[in-house]
């Protein structure tokens, strides 16, 4: 276990880097928010191209083999460019639903040509994988509904997990409600004795955990991104003649805000190279509140321009705010460490 | 003047004026009864009296048509006190009647894109033409500009000096050529506030308020005005934005968990303790003894309306939002909108009408006595500071 | 009901500030405290002639018949002082204890002419009134210990709770143990088939939630007293050619501090005029912290001279620290609104 | 030189000195062997290697004697590699040596009441007279002074000029006349540290560490050092202060309450993931890529170590103490001794060797590049500098 990034990882980094500061800057990222948020053509590009959408997927299935680390990596530049693809949802969530299953399908998610999401609310946790489902078969058929499933609009494919099996299933209702996170919106999803095709047995807690150690690496990419936007704004904007960024107070409060990114560093760097429950427990807990704390003081240190829609921070804030919920809350995370690393709760209590 | 004497002018005036008559009428004539702004000279909506006896004439005449303390806030607020404090007698004549009765609605052409903490730096020009003075440059976050007819305007007319002394505060003409108004959408989705641009704008020079040189003083008692008026308004225990979240924390016992209710626990108690200040200064407010914790109250309610509605998003695990359309929305709806919208709307609270940075310098050199930074701006020409 | 001071309580405030000023400024109080920490001179004084110890019992049992917000100005000025006097121990645990009962001990408390404890432990609460307490009835006579007792070395009467009666005590071992806070050291009292007088039935928990209210005042003088001492340091201490109270990080801390005491004040003013269970939950968990915080401020901000024994600031904190325990912690208190003010603690748990 | 050979070489030093012998012999021999700190130039310990090859000596020496960490830790630290950077040929034969092998302890006279954040304003003079110095000042911190031979000293020879200019580093002999060492007693009770007053001290000029004025360059050397020492060792997970919390906590289920649980939960986390920084940057150092996140352990660590012993002494709920004799501990023992002991410790950790706020000044200019305050001190004598 390492917990730096190799050379390979730098070049996948570099790669991806490339590609949405060309393509996707958050300043194109807000202009298409609020027709089509996501990106199609460059998910095209990401997925096939570089390669991404594949690197969960072993190589006799048509992947490139790689390991949760280089996943990390990705999400890491698309948290920095609050990129709208489908990486996390279908590259991850669909992806490692499938992967048990052997299925052809992973194939062809592999090699970007077709995306799939999974249907499950992106507030749901692996402390609480159905929250906010209520789906069931009928005679083989799938029934109910989903609410807050992220990726659903843009699926191909959408897989539901029923009583610990996947179903590959046709002809559901995507509803996109207005959403907090305009780069990535949620629907509802309604099935009516929908058409389905059992794909294999899915462990969804499992598939969920390995997902939220994951998100990890988008919110230290939110949060990087939140710190580098506000110290190169600081160091620009003069007030009382002085750039902004000579004030002691906002300069310890950018030191504090740097050293809790650089153990959120640490903390993904964990889950990615350690998926174990008790490092995703701490990533997340960790990272999701350091992404929600540094765009809450980009804002701030922007002052008023950072209130305005022109500015990009808010499409980080709204991200950040929008993962602290997703795959489990930080308290969630740190409720589950209770037990597995022996800090008991009160007795009586629980 | 006492509240009884008050209270017989009171009753007077409605024995002369039906408050079931026209809306306007009543209100010009409270006006000229000297029962607009008590405090105020007689002649200019008031009696000379002491302030305290505005509460009077308040609950006496609740029942009466009333002005709009919303879209007059600024005139009422900040406009009319520094027209009282600096006017010719003709501008206060001329102006102090319809701002009050709400005929004519005023904005606040102050901060500008590079002028915000520091607005002393403001950068608008005013060159002298004659008996007219031309205006260029924008100003930013100017809330009510679509619809005023007047604004209060700080402008710099002499960039040689230092920025304090080289400034000139203007009532500006709305409707004057050259004056263009933008909405300025938030990060809510919607528009509240907005840029205006002036180009080219002539004004006469009767609409100076002040002295040509004179202008940061002028606008101090502007400013001053402003933050006597922000967050300062009674609530009940439990209430304000700590309901909003209580009432959804009692409705969904499923998302409670013990982390929440600890959270939830601190930020009761929290408001609960500001609460209890703010009480505590409006009681040495009324007893005359103004103390200076009201610099505090400000950062405090935005400090706890941005945990708390952090708290109430988190709490609710909802990822939806209710309307991202472009609106205008003329005020803060914290209550009548959803926990998204209020999560970000207060993130402005530690921004608007100074930012939380700025009160605390204020309240370390004003209220502790503590030394100020070493300055680099004081006496440096406006035109060779650097930006 | 307001939460101003009145001009009696001003006065009142002068006379005890004048005093201590003049017979135990902090480095007095340290001097004295590795010997015998409490000054009984002092407090014949401030007992006898100013009448602090009669403040709380009614003018018919020969007291000041004042209320507890003039016993709270007190507190205030005690705690600004550290000043090792049983005033908190015998003029408001044990004499709020004795009211009920309108025993003539009162008198003689009123007068300063004895001083008494409650033998109960200074880490008990409203909540749990009996914690570190282990006392029982054989015939009349009381045995068992109570831990961490608070002014029992210098009280002549020793009153103890059993079984919601409370009774006069003879004959109890107080063995002084090595007490965080120097200033207010406690004990271990001890009965061996005591003799005992009943006095009349004691609503123990009532007792030590009127107590609690009113230490909030005290914490609110601790604050008071380490928020001034560091502002007059940090405007006189140079370094870097400026006084260090001219950084900006430093006068937003102090900013913040400064908001936090004038929060504290109301609070401990609401306490002391209301002394509901709702507003003692409040003052406490509230100027608790408080005081704590504003120590450790203090300490920080002296630099390395607040690290020395010969400086007093370390007097406030292990004061504010242990008071932090006393009569119920912070969580204790915010734990008892939960049900006070209705906000339900999770469903299965509690 | 390779791992093999540094192998060979301990081979070849085992195989003619007996580790079971007299230990000030084996380690003289060692020092003369190259042995001791590998990295250093051969002659001086050391064999020009790199620093790396230390661990495989010291791995290979593991179970022979070994030189005292603890009450040689300044010496080790901070003066051997001063000396090694500015001494002169024979201070580095003079010192060296007895300086590794624990013969000579060191202290540091750096700090002094007022010169703490600001090092560089110090005020003990030197001044010359003829071959000689004569010393006067204060220092305070000092640990170790009373059993300590030679000291590292921080002068001023020169307040006609800015601070920063007119300083001088000396060596100076703790056994000449005139220096004095009091203990200095600290809010735990204890007498960790010394003050130590020099009067009319007199130091032959061959103990000056480089060029007269050039003692802040000098000082700047042993404090980079200094830095690099602290907060920089390994921790398992869930070790260090959270062990100790920890145990208190499994061992007294009945003190435990929901509010106590999250607070633990939240500080357990904050210290997994200090710890996940720091064994990153131990990796980082290991691959020859060292980051600037090492200047931010301490800061993290100070705020741990605080927060974690005031849970502590609040969950258990004990107004004891464990003892306030007047004692002359020689280090932190944070596990052997009470909780109460450990809480008034810990806030030592955020004002040694560096405060927070100058740790943060640190990090905000050095790593993030922000730019510095306006400075009052840079061109102004030293003798005229506001006090």
């Amino acid at each position: 276990m390492t917990l730096l990034y190799s050379e390979v990882e730098e070049e996948l980094r570099a790669a991806v880097r490339g590609l949405l500061a060309d393509r996707c800057p958050p300043a194109a990222v807000l202009e298409r928010v609020e027709s089509e948020p996501y990106d199609l053509d460059l998910w095209k590009t990401l997925a096939g191209e570089i390669g991404v959408a594949g690197l969960l997927v072993p190589e006799e299935l048509g992947g490139a083999g790689a390991s949760a680390s280089e996943a990390a990596v990705v999400l890491e530049e698309l948290g920095r460019g609050v990129a709208p693809v489908p990486f996390l949802t279908s590259s991850v969530l669909a992806t490692q639903a499938l992967l048990p299953t052997r299925d052809a399908l992973l194939g062809e998610l592999a090699e970007g040509r077709r995306t799939a999401a999974l249907a499950v609310s992106f507030v749901a946790s692996p402390y609480q994988p159905s929250r906010g489902a209520s789906v069931w078969l009928d005679g083989g058929r799938v029934c109910g509904t989903v609410t807050g499933v992220a990726g659903a609009d843009v699926a191909d494919v959408l897989l539901v997990p029923v009583g610990g099996e996947l179903y590959e299933v046709e002809g559901a209702a995507v509803a996109v409600v207005p959403s907090f996170d305009l780069t990535r919106p949620v629907a509802t999803v309604t099935f009516e004795r929908a058409t389905a095709r059992r794909v294999g047995a899915c462990d969804l807690a499992g598939v969920l955990r390995f997902a939220a150690g994951l998100l990890a690496s988008e919110q230290l990419g939110v949060a990087e991104w939140c710190l580098d936007t506000t110290l190169a704004y600081v160091k620009e904007r003069h007030q009382f003649a002085r750039p902004i960024g000579s004030f002691q107070a906002i300069k310890h409060r950018l030191a504090d805000l740097w050293l809790d990114v650089v153990r959120a560093r640490a903390a993904a760097r964990g889950a990615a190279s350690d998926t174990s429950a008790v490092s995703v427990a701490v990533a997340q807990s960790w990272n999701a509140a350091v992404a929600v704390h540094a765009a809450e003081e980009a804002l701030q240190l922007h002052g008023g321009i950072g209130m305005t829609w022109e500015h990009p921070v808010h499409l980080y804030l709204k991200r950040a705010k929008a993962t602290e919920m997703a795959l489990g809350t930080p308290g969630d995370h740190r409720e589950a460490l209770a037990s597995l690393v022996d800090v008991p709760a009160p007795e009586g209590g629980q | 003047m006492n509240e009884a004497e008050i209270k017989e002018r009171v009753a007077a005036f409605l024995g002369e004026h039906d408050p079931g008559g026209d809306r306007l009428a009543f209100l010009r004539a409270r006006f000229d009864a000297g029962l607009a702004w008590v405090w105020f000279p007689e002649g200019l909506g008031g009696l000379g009296a002491s302030r305290d006896l505005q509460q009077v004439v308040e609950r006496e005449l609740a029942d009466t048509p009333q002005i709009n303390g919303g879209v007059q806030g600024i005139g009422l607020g900040m406009a009319a006190p520094t027209i009282l404090a600096f006017g010719t007698e003709e501008q206060k004549r001329r102006f102090l009647r319809p701002l009050w009765t709400g005929e004519e609605i005023w904005c606040q052409l102050f901060s500008e894109p590079g002028a915000g903490s520091d607005l002393a730096t403001l950068g608008t020009r005013a060159l002298r033409d004659g008996d007219e003075w031309v205006v260029d440059g924008q100003k930013v976050w100017t809330s009510g500009a679509h619809h005023s007819r007047w604004a209060i305007l700080v402008t710099r007319t002499d960039p040689e000096v230092p920025k304090h002394r080289g400034m000139t505060y203007f009532i500006c003409d709305m409707k004057a050529p050259g004056v263009e108004v933008r909405p300025l959408r938030q990060i809510t989705g919607e528009a509240e506030f907005n840029e205006v641009f002036l180009t080219g704008v002539r004004l006469p020079d009767d609409l100076r308020l002040g002295a040509v040189g004179d202008g940061w003083r002028v606008a101090r008692t502007t400013l001053m005005n402003e933050r006597v008026a922000i967050g300062g308004a009674p609530v009940r225990r439990g209430g304000g934005m700590v309901a909003a979240v209580l009432e959804a924390w009692r409705e969904r016992p499923e998302l409670r968990t013990h982390e929440l209710h600890q959270r939830l626990l601190s930020l009761w108690v929290e408001a609960e303790v500001t609460r209890l200040s703010g009480a505590r200064l409006r009681e040495q407010l009324v007893a005359g003894q103004p103390g200076p914790e009201g610099s505090g109250m400000k950062l405090s309610f935005a400090k706890l309306n941005q945990a708390l509605s952090g708290f109430d998003v988190e709490f609710r695990r909802d990822l939806g939002y209710d309307d991202w359309t472009f609106r205008r929305s003329e005020n803060v709806d914290f209550y009548g909108r959803g926990p998204g919208y209020r999560y970000l709307r207060a993130k402005g609270n530690s921004i608007e009408g100074g930012t939380s940075e700025i009160l605390r310098n204020i309240i370390s050199e004003r209220v502790l006595g503590l030394p100020s930074e070493p300055r680099v701006d004081k006496d440096v020409p406006w035109k060779d500071l650097p930006r």
